[in-house]
């Protein structure tokens, strides 16, 4: 009576490698000597994401030849979409690792020991002997895992679970910040206590989807709309409440409230890395679940979900020009693109789809980069001891004069960010605008356009700090300094930024491999 | 009596739950509110699963227990070294973050 | 002129070389200490280019690209790499081209370190010094890549592309070597110029969607249909027409969008307010007549009233503040409001006449205005202020001076011989030949430019001689040469504009039966 | 399939049980000292799994009482045991009106769950016999471990995380020498050798214990009649913990016992103390 599932290794193989890097990384912590653990530990996640990147390519051709399959009784759906994601995904945690294993100054962004009660004697010991928190990569390793599960993901449940699997280590990585602990602590706390509130929306939508259909997965749910009656209310309120909960991954307004504050408290390496890949984890699952699911609601959610890319596109521009602190302006900024890259779900066309793919490639680039260069600009006290990281705006003043390559590269991310042409922001407006426009939703990209207008007065506001401002000295004699880096975060900017002016100059590379995935198949 | 009554019981506790989390601000209390959110979102499982003569509800709901337990470890290990930290597992306190 | 160098467009050749070499010239250290006699040749080189594809052009075809190259870019979006030129690009080239290697001699000086770096320590200082022409020369020659770009772009998505491109070097140009209150002109001109960007970008995507062809060449521009022809509502064509206007309006600056170019232009060093109101602004009258007006003739045909009568207060209100002003600057931004307005005007107003008076006056006032900026900047440069009030009498110190701004003066304020003189009065006779009224109000327009520039002489160079200037030096040879260029162009466009008529007047009678709704 | 119908005796225990947990559950509202939101909590999901075995899932009834109340629910307890039982929250506003707007969004929330689960026509409920057929514990096994095999692999990272994040936070690795019992006295000795008058060789002395007070909040008493403060834990005085003496009058009054219906005093400056803790 039994039958035992079927089980498509060669399929899984992407997840299987970064899951065996996983708890091959937590193994590294318990055997390997403290003083080679870090190079272990980066060598490992390094080679798994690799290799990962590797299996997904080889994957896609597969897929390419032999079409869409459903893996491991239909918790996953292997196709060209999910695919793409994945591959997104590895290249911008491939450049994230980068930023988070470089020690600028020869410490890296981590408490030696979250478990050091900030400020005290112990913690002073720790940091003289040299500790590090190498739990970090592990810690990586399995929110990466979860990342990769979620767009392939073809049922509910696996989407939760997956869901969890890439969260839970963020709330950790976000509260192991070396500076500012207590900071990083509350923003661990905030973004734990958040996530799981969504997760409750999200399950409580599951099971009343459930209800509806008697099954968890997409494609059965997609085919009992059409033939059960009666019971509408559960699935409109299933699919928005579990649409809310992967709302409040992707930040989008009124669901965003942590961003700001886990941006800013998270230690800048890991806020580079969740907020590039968890944005893209989170709109591929978005993008599978409406485009799968909701077509045959015959656009019952369509007000909803305008209302809500409007408020995004609006509030996260307008918050962003009024903020002092760098992270959270950028926090702010990734709010106000969340509202962008609605657009592209709400087109609900094979249009969209691409769309999304590429602003998602172009979002993940700047964001790693600009987070990875916000790593590197510090502050200094009146002794030259370095202080932390130069959170405050005015504290970027003049950087154009002392780094000129630096400040460059940042301007060239902002720009990015702001959709100035040869850039590959704009690659993604356009992509993803232009869906809107086929869509018939032109409305919202007029309201787009006119955000990105006001964007756009922040970003070239922080140029004009960097490029036409005196460095500013504080009162104490604190100022601004830029430390060099290892080497892994100085070649993560190269890549984002060589990657920022290539997708956006020859983009048709980019864009042919997008409009092949952007087929999604039941 | 219908099994209507079980699912209107889920739904005043998941907005119970839900409440708290917005409203109280220990961290503890929140906590406690998202569990009960999850709490009610099984009952709703184990009634639909009987609802459809069908088990699927049931170990989704035994999932969700497996993931609470999860995350209930690291949430508890999130406040508990705040509170050495600060001595108070309040929201209100945790207020460094401003805008 | 070589018609291919390895398959490319001789216009891609001219695009791609000062690119390159300001790249160069930037990156490479040992290029910064010679950036200038380099930028300076770089030019003259595109200049010469510039002048062998003229030779090249097929007079007789003037309505037709020549030099095309067309090749995939990003077939998604259907936008392509097409570069060509008809007559009025080749003549905008021409003009671009001509002002580059001016500016670069003209501002040989110009750029000084600020006051807060050199501390004594003369070889940092040395290094910075260059360091700082080595951008400026890098800003002048990208800048001169992209005009070059945007007056030969065949592709709406190209030409849009570069038009927004353009604001960056202009940005640093004014933000980094600007005089003191550069910051805000700088922010000033690029949010203005974003705004309208954008607009126009929600028009580019428009129009894509909204056209029959949304193949991978839909926005060739060659190939591109009017939205008449495609069955489009007025009123999109309309929305999509105003986006691609307002921008455009933005950059040729119109009242009431002119903001933003009397400070940009009080704040810049004269050299970047030289191209910034010589060139780049040009490409503003330049896209309405090579986008607006086929891309969108119903619509164009409907709001021409309206932008009439915009280019009208236009001509009046820049040239009743140029009468205001005390900055020397900011009055030959003014008057270049007024000018602007008879640009629009001749565009618009649908008489063949009076565009073939459009597109000349784009290249007269070009030149006019690039003597004014240039020579109005040796004054300021040797008395270190541009306020008017400060001179007196200099005719009697600085003859060359008085005589060469003079000279600009008379040609900005169409004396017959020079090079204004042609255009304005073509455009007054086709807006006579189809509407008298607006006819006469746009005279009053060159009374008030009688006005503005004389009364400017008067207080500056008539009069007592101001003691304070007493021995300042008069041009010295590299600004006489400088000046005898722009000066000889302004001669010739005056005596014999024969050619540059022979290259715009059949491209003229296209574009005024756009507007007059007639079949070409 | 044939329809399954609902017992009178399932309806009584459903109307005796449900209104029980709803009453336990507005603890989390209005309760005040968090252990005893704990424990009504607790009693909620003792209630659920009631209602899970009345719901034909025996196994998830009880996993329930061992997973929830049993483990869940007594980590809750524990931690707040650890950071002390009697913290209560500060009842200030942070944001003006923020509370009345969750509460609102609260009552939102609750007009939408009754309005979608009531106004639903449900089909007739089928029941779980045929499906329990085998134990309903077989029966979820066979699900588990056929169609949802790949999640419950996955929940195996998840349940690794949670060890190496508790560990992490938690965990402290011991840096220098070890510090134990017979070191400290060395210590002790020296310092008292050098003449740091302070140290005290012996333990601290011993908290008050009276009659009628055997709690160690209280001080001892020295020769004097003074209070020695050093009788007191540090976490106690910290808190501003530590009983008062009763003054005279009290012992004379000997018809009420001391501490009931009153909280004690803080001690002056143990506010301070604490202050200067948390910075």
């Amino acid at each position: 009576m039994f039958v035992a599932p079927h089980i498509e290794w060669a399929a899984l193989s992407p997840v299987l490698i970064l899951l065996g890097a996983a708890v091959i990384g937590v193994l590294v912590e318990a055997f390997v000597p403290r003083g080679s653990r870090r190079l272990v530990q980066v060598v490992v996640a390094a080679l798994a994401l690799g290799g990962a990147l590797v299996a997904v390519t080889w994957r896609w051709t597969v897929v390419q030849q032999d079409g869409p399959s459903s893996l491991v009784a239909g918790a996953l759906r292997e196709d060209a979409p999910a695919l793409l994601f994945q591959a997104i995904l590895l290249i911008l945690a491939l450049l994230a690792l980068l930023v988070i294993a470089d020690r600028a100054r020869g410490e890296d962004a981590f408490t030696p020991t979250a478990s050091a009660i900030p400020g005290s004697e112990y913690e002073g010991q720790a940091r003289r002997a040299g500790l590090a928190q190498t739990e970090v990569f592990p810690l990586t390793m399995f929110a990466v895992t979860g990342m990769l599960v979620f767009p392939a993901a073809a049922d509910l449940l696996t989407m939760f679970i997956a869901l969890e699997v890439l969260s839970l280590p963020l709330y950790l990585l976000a509260g192991m910040a070396r500076r500012r602990r207590l900071v990083s602590q509350e923003a661990s706390l905030k973004y734990f206590l958040l996530g799981a509130f969504s997760s409750a929306f999200f399950l409580m939508g599951l099971a009343l989807l459930y209800g509806y259909a008697g099954s968890v997965h997409l494609a059965d749910i997609a085919t009992a709309v059409p033939l059960v009656s009666g019971m509408d209310g559960l699935l409109l309120a299933g699919s928005a409440l579990v649409i809310i909960g992967l709302l409040f991954k992707v930040g989008a307004v009124p669901f965003h409230s942590w961003t700001p504050d886990v941006y800013q408290g998270a230690p800048t390496p890991i806020t580079g890395f969740m907020a590039a890949c968890t944005k893209v984890a989170a709109f591929a699952a978005l993008l599978r679940f409406v485009y799968v699911v909701t077509p045959g609601l015959g656009w019952d959610l369509a007000p909803f979900l305008w209302i809500v890319a409007i408020l995004t596109m609006v509030v996260g521009t307008v918050l962003a020009i009024v903020q002092t602190d760098m992270k959270r302006t950028l926090a702010y900024s990734s709010v106000a693109h969340a509202g962008f890259l609605l657009l592209g779900i709400i087109a609900l066309d094979e249009r969209g789809i691409s769309g999304i793919l590429v602003y998602l490639l172009a979002y993940g680039l700047a964001t790693v980069g600009a987070f990875a260069l916000v790593t590197l600009v510090r502050t200094k006290d009146a002794e030259g001891n370095l202080v932390g990281e130069a959170g405050h705006l005015s504290e970027w003043a003049g950087l154009g004069r002392r780094s000129p390559v630096l400040a460059v590269c940042f301007a060239l991310f902002l720009l990015s960010f702001a959709g100035i042409p040869l850039t590959a922001g704009f690659t993604g407006k356009f992509a993803v605008f232009g869906a809107a426009v086929a869509g018939g939703d032109w409305p919202l990209v007029v309201i787009a356009v006119l955000a990105s207008a006001a964007a756009a007065f922040f970003y070239v506001r922080i140029i004009v700090l960097m490029f036409f401002t005196e460095p500013a000295t504080g009162e104490d004699g604190s100022a601004t300094t830029v430390v060099r880096s290892e080497g892994l975060t100085a070649v993560a900017v190269v890549v984002c930024a060589v990657g920022t002016v290539l997708v956006g100059v020859v983009p048709t590379a980019v864009l042919a491999v997008a409009a092949q995935a952007s087929k999604f198949l039941l | 009596m219908s099994i209507l009554n079980y699912l209107v019981l889920s739904g005043i506790l998941f907005a119970i739950g839900g409440t708290a989390v917005l409203v109280r601000r220990n961290a503890i209390v929140a906590f406690m509110g998202v569990e009960l959110m999850l709490n009610a979102a099984n009952l709703t499982l184990v009634t639909f699963a009987r609802m459809h003569g069908d088990l699927t509800g049931q170990v989704i709901a035994f999932f969700v227990m497996v993931v609470a337990a999860a995350e209930v470890v690291i949430g508890l290990a999130i406040i508990v070294s705040i509170f050495r930290t600060r001595g108070s597992a309040s929201l209100d306190d945790a207020s460094l973050l401003k805008s | 002129m070589p018609e291919t160098l390895l398959g490319q467009s001789p216009l891609t050749v001219l695009i791609l070389v000062p690119a390159v070499v300001a790249a160069l010239v930037w990156l490479v250290p040992p290029l910064r200490r010679l950036a200038r006699p380099i930028g300076l040749v770089t030019s003259a080189l595109v200049l010469a280019g510039a002048i062998a594809l003229a030779v090249g052009f097929d007079v007789s075809a003037a309505n037709e690209t020549q030099f095309a190259q067309v090749a995939d870019w990003i077939p998604a979006f259907g936008a392509s790499y097409a570069v060509g030129v008809n007559g009025l690009g080749l003549v905008m080239v021409l003009l671009a081209t001509l002002l580059v290697p001016v500016v670069i001699v003209a501002g040989w000086n110009e750029v000084t370190l600020p006051a807060t770096v050199g501390d004594g320590d003369e070889t940092a200082e040395r290094k910075a010094l260059d360091y700082r022409r080595a951008g400026w020369v890098a800003l002048i020659l990208v800048l001169e890549a992209l005009m070059i770009a945007v007056f030969a772009s065949r592709d709406i998505f190209l030409f849009y592309v570069v038009f927004e491109a353009m604001l960056i070097p202009v940005y640093f140009l004014i933000g980094v070597y600007g005089g003191a209150n550069r910051r805000y002109a700088a922010i000033k001109f690029l949010l203005y110029s974003l705004a309208g960007g954008l607009l126009m970008l929600a028009a580019v995507i428009g129009y894509f969607f909204v056209g029959t062809d949304q193949g991978p060449q839909a926005f060739l521009l060659d190939q591109a249909p009017g939205l008449d022809a495609a069955g489009v509502p007025l009123i999109t064509e309309m929305l999509l027409f105003l986006g691609f206007f307002i921008a455009f309006a933005i950059k040729a600056p119109m009242w009431p969008v002119h903001t933003w170019l009397p400070d940009a232009a009080q704040q810049a060093t004269p050299g970047t307010s030289t191209l910034l109101v010589g060139v780049l602004d040009k490409v503003g009258t330049f896209g309405m007549i090579v986008l607006c007006l086929p891309l969108f003739p119903n619509a164009a045909a409907a709001a021409a009233p309206v932008i009439i009568v915009l280019a009208l207060i236009s001509i009046l209100y820049g040239g009743l503040l140029a009468i205001g002003q005390n900055d020397m600057m900011r009055l030959i931004a003014f008057t270049s409001v007024s000018h602007f307005g008879f640009i629009v005007l001749g565009i618009f107003v649908g008489s063949a006449t009076a565009v073939t008076g459009s597109m000349i006056y784009m290249v007269a006032h070009g030149v006019s205005t690039a003597g004014m900026f240039l020579v109005a900047g040796f004054l300021t440069q040797r008395g270190g202020t541009q306020d008017m009030g400060a001179y007196s009498g200099m005719q009697r110190i600085t003859r060359v001076i008085a005589g060469t701004f003079l000279v600009s003066g008379l040609a900005s304020l169409a004396l017959p011989g020079l090079s204004g003189f042609v255009p304005e009065y073509l455009v007054l006779l086709g807006t006579f030949e189809v509407a008298p009224w607006m006819a006469i109000v746009a005279v009053l327009g060159v009374v008030l430019a009688a006005l503005y520039i004389l009364l400017a002489y008067q207080r500056v160079f008539t009069g007592p001689p101001s003691a304070n200037h007493a021995g300042m030096p008069d041009l010295n040879g590299r600004e006489k040469a400088v000046m005898g260029v722009l000066i000889a162009a302004m001669l010739v466009l005056g005596f014999y504009p024969a050619p540059v008529l022979d290259l715009l007047t059949p491209l003229s009678e296209t574009v005024a039966a756009l507007v007059t709704g007639g079949v070409a | 399939m044939t329809e399954m119908t609902i017992s009178s005796g399932e309806a009584v225990l459903f109307w005796i049980l449900a209104p029980l947990m709803v009453m336990g559950a507005l603890g989390l509202l209005f309760a005040r000292r968090t252990v005893h939101i704990a424990v009504a909590v607790a009693g909620v999901m003792v209630g659920l799994a009631v209602m899970y075995i009345a719901n034909e899932a025996t196994f998830l009834g009880v996993a329930q009482v061992v997973v929830y109340t049993g483990a869940v629910m007594m980590l809750f307890v524990f931690v707040i045991m650890l950071i002390g039982v009697d913290s209560t929250e500060s009842l200030k506003e942070t944001l003006t009106g923020q509370r009345w707007l969750a509460a609102l969004a609260g009552v939102g929330l609750l007009v939408l769950m009754g309005a979608i689960t009531t106004r639903a026509a449900l089909p007739a409920p089928v029941g779980l016999a045929e499906a329990n057929a085998d134990t309903n514990a077989v029966g979820v096994a066979r699900i588990l471990f056929s169609d949802f095999i790949f999640p419950f692999e996955l929940t195996g990272a998840l349940l690794i995380t949670a060890a190496v994040g508790a560990l992490s936070l938690t965990h402290r690795v011991r840096l220098g020498a070890k510090f134990g019992q017979k070191e400290m006295a060395a210590a002790k000795l020296k310092a008292y050798g050098a003449g740091a008058s302070s140290t005290l060789i012996t333990n601290r002395p011993n908290p008050g214990v009276y009659a009628r007070h055997n709690s160690a909040d209280m001080p001892a008493v020295d020769a004097a009649g003074e209070p020695v403060e050093a009788s007191i834990t540090t976490v106690l005085r910290i808190r501003g913990q530590e009983s008062n003496l009763p003054s005279a009058e009290e012992l004379a009054d000997a018809g009420r016992p001391y501490g009931q219906g009153e909280e004690p005093a803080a001690v002056p400056g143990a506010a301070d103390e604490r202050k200067e803790l948390e910075q």
